[in-house]
């Protein structure tokens, strides 16, 4: 059976990886750090310290709950492939930021891409000059985070029938030359920021990116076999609700601890993140109930990922009223974009298009109707509070990243397949995943 | 020797258990089985994905002496009847022997 | 069959609160957020803040945890229903507390209610007097997730049987005309305040009301089918364990939370809070031994959550020595409670009223027992600290609070059955309440 | 049967507890907290306070995720007791360190222990000299909660044939005289800490003296019955996942907490500890890609606890290049150990020796290679940064925890066994712990 | 009567559910069981610890008038063969009688 | 053509599959039970509640040729016995067919 003659692209693999380690460490001189407890340590506060590291703690959370999430929905033959293709990219994604990753998003560069200056962390013992209270390895880590989550995201699209070597590879390609360069445009300096686009927690880079990409994957790869005539049925809603529930605790440190300080910005980042997942959810159980008589678990999770995804880009520049319609249209959206999937017949299998793609360029575009500076006087106002530019800004960068994240994934996918490969055999989806890449099964009696 | 299969609801298992008990059998096997008859399921729904549901049952299997089938039969229906839909099945089958692994008695020594 | 009729009882709710939501928006001037991150800043502590808003994330986790605590305690039939009440009230309880219940709760009003002057949070982006050095919106969200856990408490004692369009009518309707206002009598400036009585994270107000309600909905909603006579046991007690555990961590935030700052205090309540958790547990666990021979983990989780209800109104007054004793009676109390329940046969399905109604008043007692100034100088000594005075006070405390949650529960039920109908039909009780109630079932092959 | 008939021993233990807690009390002047809140709380840092208190948080959440990720990797029957082992711990240390544990491991002594004199907290108002800007309470929970996990992680080596009032008994002597002590000689001022040893946040301590204890314990038990010919195999996987991701998450805090401040260096741990649990993740899965052809979540998961275990000790003293090796070769050591297990046929059931005892080993060591003042100037250089000496210390430490650990559980074995009683009897263990010892079953239709 | 019992791959049940309506019969169970035949599992491997798995498979079973049987074993043959090792097996058994517990019927006429 | 149904302890499950190999089936279907024999349950409590459980056991499930019964019954009882209560049954009955879904096979030749 073509999985147990793979060794050679294992080897392959291990071999490249250990090579540009190595590598690198020869190259590195060991000077990376040097005094990173001293320097300006005047200017640092221990509150925001605190608070960002606690931060990307839950960030770091999130990761792993979104496996839950995602693990739960999938069929139990493939559970465990589901759940580690998260846990996987913590691991994965993590080393790529220390190495190269966190260099590309926020080194100086050009406007479209970082340099290999900061590669190894060298540099980032002094604060970054976008979070000046706080040591810049607390910065590096927080972002760190944001980078892991957000290739797992697109997990959802593709559950249930990818090989494992083709989505490692893809992913690793994918946060290279898709996270890493939009990061860099948004937050790193780049094209975004100078065009002045509101983006406070990742609207674009982390939730259109990966929602796009998503949908082309979706498509690229092909429908589950016997999608639309058996049934694929989460198989077990606790856990799908256990990881709901730990995304939303996490989402505070992704909202509010892009104030990068304990202030009254995180507080209110704090509070538009709850309100508009709590509105979000509301609104997917009456939307729900009305078409088909009955809310239902599924429906009140998803709502919240929803709102969250949207109010994203926003929490640190709407206030209450804006949370509260972003998180109601982002149901209505999501909700509808999810119908839209069952009728054009592609198999999103866990909607990581309908959810992230869809409410993610809905929050950003959102940012730029209600974003107002008594919030956040470093922010601008969007359109209903006089400022049409705004939106215009917002709008030409959720063509820009959707366009990317499209070529690019499109291009990747193509690498990838004909490389590495990206779809299991129609044998090893009948038995699963979790049997077929893993070698394991999840429950035991 | 005759097996005795009954699918019933989950809520009447204990009911049932206490029934067979009395009328001298403390050999039971009880499953976790999925079913419909005339209890049709309840359409569930997810993410716009519909199914008919398959109703929870558990099938509760005993093998007696073929004296004892009508008075298991008996105090099953007794135990359990609600006079609602749903209310089970009982099936019986013949069993050619039964054998106990731990002495390797044979026939219907090996039942009680 | 009558679950498939109700769809224009949806209709209806959703229209009020649509009707009531846009209303409200209407007239409300955009301004409510006017300077939130300017103002008064000078005051703000970096750190206090940034332990608030961990510690409000930390509450927050609380809700779903008690869902899974709770939904592992029913049958399999009904998980769904039970995690999606707590979940359910996260969000719905969010969206009141930020439109009308903390207004109500805080405002300025009289001694028994707050007034509506601060719906919409306006007025939220000063800080609140009781927290000066945090910003507004971070007591606010604290306060909010307080809120939320606490109608989701009495939902152990309907499990299993309730009706969700009811259930949702009534805890709505609870939270805003029972826990709204004894938050304001104990933390708003209200009578318990003027009082004198001392309740530092919640026994009155969060476990007292609950538990007493809970113990009226027990009665007036009758018995499960079956009860007495089938078993109803834990369908799966790691759920229960993991919730529990998740209880435990979220509980430093509602305690050593409500030092509203990361200071001495603070670090007094987290240790009297955990050391009240870890004698209660191991109190259980001893009686058990004794009773039946066999410590449980059942029997541990129970009594953990008995010493965390107990110690929680007496956490910052008290020191360790208050700490153990609480604990060791919290679990001797709620113990016999519990086996009470069996005698007199009323079915309060996974004891909310045993262990927060019973461990929420002798957590509130306790307090007039074991509070001394020596531990917080703005607190007040207890009966064994030389002031019997202050136990009256707590007696006082505790009566109205039982006697008004237990004839608002009585009103409020009357209402809901009559209007929406709390109970299910038995054939829908016999089903589940996850098929029936939302159309899911949890676990799926 | 047996487990039916050992009330009066249960009955003697609580008899025992009472009797010594009550003594006490009655022993202790209620004065131990004087002036808490008050003192010299001018040099407290709220930052500071806020960063610790969440670290004792997310350290206790890592006892039960430990149970989690312990309790998915037994059989059904025994996932209860498993998960209860370090559910019963967290409250049983919790009470032994308030009383005594705190004490006999920071209160001054002599080199090798700490007196009573800080018994039952007595002092604990002020700061801890070693953490002088965080409250003395802070710094107790935040210790309290590494002397409750330490015993909890032996329990991987006795999972499933154990008797839950031995397993009491030994963990709390355990506990008394094996980690109270090894944590004085660290970081009470003791004898390591003299010769200048370098343990971040527990390597020896910790990891080291568990794993060692969990060996010998696995020799003196046996083997399960039908170990080598039944497969015994993880029964939930998603539980192992679940427990490995809060683990994880719960180690920043045991890592980056072990600061004692929100500062550079709690963010230089933070950026070790990722790393390196990450790092060790995918060399592990890069092992069994080799080895077996499939990369497994079992296998991530315990790569992932393999770093997280050996960076422990150096995460403060060490750079990315460090923690980068540290992470690879802790992979290739654990995986090597784990195997040998199965030549040597000793049955370690979840490899609490081939983790926690090599992994530490290997922790403690690498810091006496890879440690360097550039990242803290209070520690010191290790042999690749020129200074052989530091690693003579730690092969000292190491040698010395090892033999202490080692030597102390051989005896407290006989004495436990003697007494109590270790192992269950066969019958016992063939219907699984669950039933035998808590008369309680894990999942239920 | 008869009992059929068919042992198929997880994917096919809806398939197989709806062949068996469209025969007449809405009485069935199904049980979530594990086996192998000609087709062998997959070595499983966990930190070394090596196995063969079962492969998971569906049971389901329904007891039909003798009459009915090959119909019934035609419908299921096409409904869910693919031609690939790992299509399953049928089992065709004696039953006795047959109970409806709600009103006490005996025979075929409990089928329906 | 013969059903037999052996109801075991879970652990002697990997001792019973080597021992129906050896015998030459590889067909065998395992399924997840619970029951009491000879052998009773402990009783459990939850929060006061006390019930007596079922023991879990494993149903497995082999349909062989009418001459192979006795060899396969023999090589059972000796793969699993101990001697101990609650080392389980074995059942046999009557298969009337059997049919391979991949081929159409029907009778003794589907078994193999
Ligand atoms: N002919 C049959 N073959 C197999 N199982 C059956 C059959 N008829 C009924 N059952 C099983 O018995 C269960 C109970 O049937 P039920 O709906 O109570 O029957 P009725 O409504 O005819 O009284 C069903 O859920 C199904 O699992
Ligand atoms: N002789 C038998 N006795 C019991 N169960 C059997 C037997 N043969 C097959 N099975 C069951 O039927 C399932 C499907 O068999 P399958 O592998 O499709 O057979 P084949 O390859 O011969 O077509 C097996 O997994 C097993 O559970
Ligand atoms: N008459 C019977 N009918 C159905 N199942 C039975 C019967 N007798 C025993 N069993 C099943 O066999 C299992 C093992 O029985 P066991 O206790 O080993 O029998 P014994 O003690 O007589 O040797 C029981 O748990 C039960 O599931």
């Amino acid at each position: 059976m073509k999985f147990f003659n793979s060794k050679s692209n294992y080897l392959k693999w291990i071999w490249n990886i250990s090579y540009s380690v190595i590598g690198l460490l020869i190259l590195l001189p060991n000077t990376s750090f040097a005094q990173t407890t001293s320097g300006a340590s005047s200017t640092i506060s221990s509150g925001d310290t605190a608070w960002v590291l606690v931060s990307a703690a839950l960030v770091m959370l999130m990761t792993p709950a979104l496996g839950l999430f995602y693990g739960g929905m999938v069929r139990q033959k493939n559970v465990l492939s589901t759940i580690l293709q998260s846990f996987f990219l913590l691991a994965a994604i993590s080393v790529q930021w220390v190495i190269i990753g966190y260099s590309l998003a926020f080194s100086p560069g050009n406007d479209f891409i970082g340099g290999l200056s900061w590669a190894f962390l060298r540099g980032a013992g002094v604060p970054n000059p976008s979070a000046p209270t706080i040591p810049g390895l607390a910065f590096v880590m927080f972002q760190c985070m944001f980078a892991a989550i957000t290739p797992a995201l697109i997990s959802g699209s593709f559950a249930e029938r990818i090989q494992f070597k083709g989505f490692v590879f893809f992913s690793l390609l994918w946060t290279t030359l898709v996270y890493d360069p939009i990061c860099h445009w948004v937050w790193g300096g780049g094209i975004f920021e100078k065009m002045g686009a509101l983006d406070f927690a990742g609207g674009t880079v982390v939730h259109m990116s990966s929602g796009f990409s998503a949908l082309v994957l979706a498509l690229l790869l092909g429908s589950r076999i016997g999608y639309g005539k058996n049934p694929m049925i989460p198989h077990d809603l606790t856990l799908v609700l256990t990881g709901a529930s730990l995304l939303w605790f996490g989402w505070f440190g992704f909202n509010a601890g892009s104030a990068l300080g304990a202030n009254a910005l995180a507080a209110n980042a704090f509070m538009t993140t709850n309100t508009a997942a709590a509105v979000a959810a509301l609104t997917w159980c009456c939307l729900e109930a009305l078409h088909k008589d009955k809310a239902s678990s599924l429906g009140a999770a998803s709502g919240a990922v929803a709102g969250l995804v949207a109010i994203t880009p926003a929490c640190g520049y709407v206030d209450i009223v804006g949370a509260i319609l972003i998180g109601i249209v982002a149901s209505l959206v999501c909700y509808n974009a999810i119908l839209l999937k069952l009728r054009f017949k592609y198999d999103d299998s866990l909607d990581a298009f309908g959810i992230h793609g869809i409410g993610g360029t809905w929050g950003a575009l959102a940012t730029g109707l209600f974003a107002t500076q008594w919030v956040n006087s470093h922010g601008n106002n969007g359109l209903f509070y006089g400022n049409p530019h705004q939106f215009l800004v917002q709008l030409k960068t959720v063509a820009a990243t959707a366009l990317y994240a499209t070529v690019m994934t499109l291009i990747l996918f193509w690498i990838v397949d004909k490389t590495v490969g990206m779809r299991v055999s129609a044998k090893e989806e009948e038995i699963g995943l979790d049997l077929s890449q893993h070698g394991e099964e999840a429950y035991r009696y | 020797m005759k097996k005795i299969e009954a699918i019933i609801r989950p809520s009447a298992l204990q009911r049932l258990l206490e029934a067979i008990k009395i009328v001298g059998y403390s050999g039971i096997t009880v499953m976790e089985v999925q079913g419909h008859g005339k209890q049709r399921g309840i359409t569930e729904s997810y993410r716009g994905q519909k199914i008919e549901s398959l109703l929870s049952k558990i099938l509760i299997y005993v093998v007696v002496r073929d004296k004892d089938v009508s008075k298991i039969i008996k105090a099953i229906c007794q135990a359990i009847r609600t006079g609602e839909i749903g209310d089970g099945k009982i099936f019986v089958s013949p069993v050619v022997t039964a054998v106990r692994v731990r002495t390797g008695e044979k026939g219907e020594k090996a039942l009680l």
